[in-house]
This record gives structure tokens, C-alpha cells and sequence, in this order.
């Protein structure tokens, strides 16, 4: 079973990681990710685009991939876009299985692919203006884990 | 009604805006002609990569849209 | 910071993470598990028992263990003693971390120790009495990934 | 006041008690003496450990425990 959402209003991690768990009453463990907006440092406001053709079908065979990669009950991925501020979640990935370590994998893999292999672009706002992001080093390296 | 160029991330602030009408048929030659100085420079990168009606194409030199066709420009992503 | 407790009563993931999420507004990131006893099979019931003065004080150990060995900024772990029923959560891990992968792998870590190298016993019944449960070779397997 | 014997998971089934005090002072061959059949057998074995108030004896022939103590004998562990 996949949950696959393009958020553009707030992501709930609680109330998701809850719908998820009784969806999955069979699974023995559950894996989840929050990934949050950074409140440290000197951000005061992110930006994710995305582009309709692309992003949620690249989201859908992103969920099918895992799936197919890991012995699952199922898998989730929740990412936002539109305008953040510090402390927002942006993303939300979780992974229920009968194993502890295919639920692990699964959501690493999920989330290495949405960092740096997802149609998003995503901007940060300092104190000297609007800046886009690219993939740091280490993003890139994770993600060539799993190839 | 042309081809509409969409421009993603950074390239809609080297394009000044989100979007762009080129009149069709467009080729790969035909689509760097439509577009100026660094948004140009920026498109032939090998880290942008270019999507025609929502399928992205292997190979960006084999673009061939109509009028009334859609073509993303696509750099670098980041997400989560 | 490091949250640690043995659980005589229910645990609660949702709000556990709630509360632990708050607790670390600078974490970029945070990864959990939850362990429940599978309605699958045919277990009926579970019992986990622990050793008053070894249990908690090894769980504090292995949170500051996982403390020591990633760059986190905080721990979690949760675990139940006493009677349980299908579907129950047993356990909740959790790690905050500003970069994903030192949470994924403190998380499963912290985990894996739990499952095999935690003072903890547990017996499940089945439709033929209680039985006495060992670690899988699996579970010997995950621990020895970390020495 | 004895020495407490503490019996943990399959350990309380073959005891057929959780506990049991025996006198002290008790070493690692008294605590065998005390521990009838396959509770001794058990105990011998190299998954078996020994707590002594609390702190786990990285030697159990090491044992030394006198009355008012409390001996725990830990088979392997599962959680989570």
C-alpha cells in the first residue's frame, strides 16, 4: 500500500505517522522521517517548487520502486511545497514491514531519492536575499548507495 | 498559440519569469535561439535537463515541439 | 538529551514523538521506530519481563552510548515491560540529527540493542502454552554490524 | 536473611519460582550445589550470566556472595 502526497497547506506528521500505523496493523515495525525547515543558522524563510507534469507521478514511481526493492506492507511519502518557515516539516517518509531492517532501508532510500532525485527546487531566504539550493556532496553520495 | 517554455528553480530568475510563448515548430537549435545570454548557457549544462509534455527527454538535442507543446527546463533538484 | 524510560503501562507513540519533536525544534531531522507485537500468526499474548536493577540503567547506558557515537541532538527509547496483546507498541526509538543519516543509523543502533543485548525477556503464547523467545540470527547479525 | 536467588525468563520456569533464598556466604560451586538439575545445567551454560547486586560478574566462577546479597541469574535477552 502506498500514501503519496504533494502537500501544499501543513504537513502533520503526528496525524499522518497515526493514519499510517492503524493502515498497517500487520507490521511489526514502522519506520518513519520528519525532515524539518532548520531553525538554527540564519534562514528565515524556504521555498519548494515543483512542476505539476513531474512531481507527483515521480513521487508514485518512487513509492512503486521501493515497494518493489524491499519486502514491505507498505510505505508513505508526504512532501510539501509553497512557502516555509523555520520548524516546518517539509517531509515526511515512513516504512512499515514484518523486519526492522527492510523498513530502515526502504525509508533511507526513499528519502536519499526525494533529497536529491525528486522534482523539487527549493530556495532559502537570508539576511542578504533569496538563494537556491543544490544537493550538498554527502546528498549525492547517498544516493549512490543504492545504484 | 505557441510552445510554452517553463522555466524551473533558478532559471525562472534568470528568465525574469516562470514562463515564456515561442512560436512552434521548436528544435533543440531553435530553443537556444529563443533564449538569451546565461538562461542559453544555462540550458546546454549537462545538468539541465529538458522535459516535453511531461516526459523528460534522454536526449536534449532531439526536442521537436508544436505549437500548443509544453517544455520544461530542468535544473539541478533538491528537495526534502 | 536523551529520553529514556521503562514503561509498566501503555506507550504511546504518537504523543511520545509529539513531545520529543518538540523538544528539538534545531533538529533538521527525526527518525523513529516503532516495534508492536504482530497480530499476524498466532500469537496471542506477550509478556515482557525486565530486571529492576539492570533494565534501566543499561537502557540509559545504551542512549548514552548512541549519544557518543553520532552527532545528535537528541535519543529516545521507550520500551514496555509487563503484558501485552496483538498490536501493541513495545518499543519507540528515536533519534534527532541534523544530518539524516547519523539519525537513520543511531536509530537502528540504538535498536538493534534493544532487540538482542537489552535486559529484557520475552515469552509469547500460543495456541499449544507460553514458549520462551531467543534472538533470530537475524537479530545477532544487526548487532554485529556495530562492533 | 540469605542470599536472594533471582531467576530470569526461562530460568523462573525451570526454578518453578521467581526467586529463592538460599544461605550464605555462597560461591560459584555453592550457587551449583543449590540449583537442582537442569536449573544447574542451565546455569553452567556459556549463555547464562550472573548479576550480583546489580552489577553483571564478567567471571561467574568469580562469584562471592554473602547474606543479604542478591545473585541473578540472566539467560539470553530479547526485546523490542
Amino acid at each position: 500500500m502506498k500514501d503519496v502526497r504533494l502537500l501544499h497547506g501543513d504537513l502533520s506528521p503526528g496525524n499522518a505517522m497515526t493514519a499510517f500505523s492503524a493502515a498497517h496493523p500487520e507490521a511489526g515495525g514502522i519506520v518513519s522521517f520528519v525532515g524539518k525547515v532548520r531553525p538554527d543558522g540564519d534562514v528565515e524563510a524556504l521555498e519548494l517548487r515543483h512542476y505539476a507534469p513531474l512531481t507527483l507521478a515521480g513521487m508514485q514511481q518512487l513509492a512503486e520502486a521501493t515497494l518493489a526493492r524491499w519486502r514491505l506492507d507498505g510505505v508513505l511519502l508526504h512532501h510539501r511545497t509553497g512557502a516555509l518557515k523555520p520548524g516546518d516539516p517539509i517531509v515526511l517518509v515512513a516504512a512499515a514491514a514484518r523486519h526492522r531492517r527492510d523498513a530502515f532501508e526502504a525509508a533511507q532510500f526513499a528519502m536519499d531519492h526525494l533529497k536529491s532525485d525528486a522534482w523539487f527546487w527549493k530556495r532559502e531566504k537570508r539576511a542578504d536575499g533569496w538563494r537556491w539550493v543544490e544537493p550538498r556532496g554527502q546528498d549525492h553520495a547517498d544516493l549512490a548507495r543504492w545504484t | 498559440m505557441g510552445v510554452k517554455l517553463v522555466f524551473l528553480g533558478k532559471l525562472a530568475d534568470l528568465a525574469g519569469a516562470p514562463d515564456k510563448d515561442v512560436r512552434g515548430p521548436l528544435d533543440w537549435r531553435g530553443l537556444l535561439d529563443a533564449l538569451p545570454g546565461p538562461l542559453g548557457e544555462a540550458a546546454r549544462g549537462d545538468t539541465v535537463r529538458l522535459a516535453l509534455n511531461g516526459t523528460v527527454l534522454a536526449d536534449k538535442a532531439a526536442l521537436g515541439a508544436a505549437d500548443g507543446d509544453e517544455v520544461a527546463l530542468l535544473p539541478p533538484v533538491s528537495g526534502g
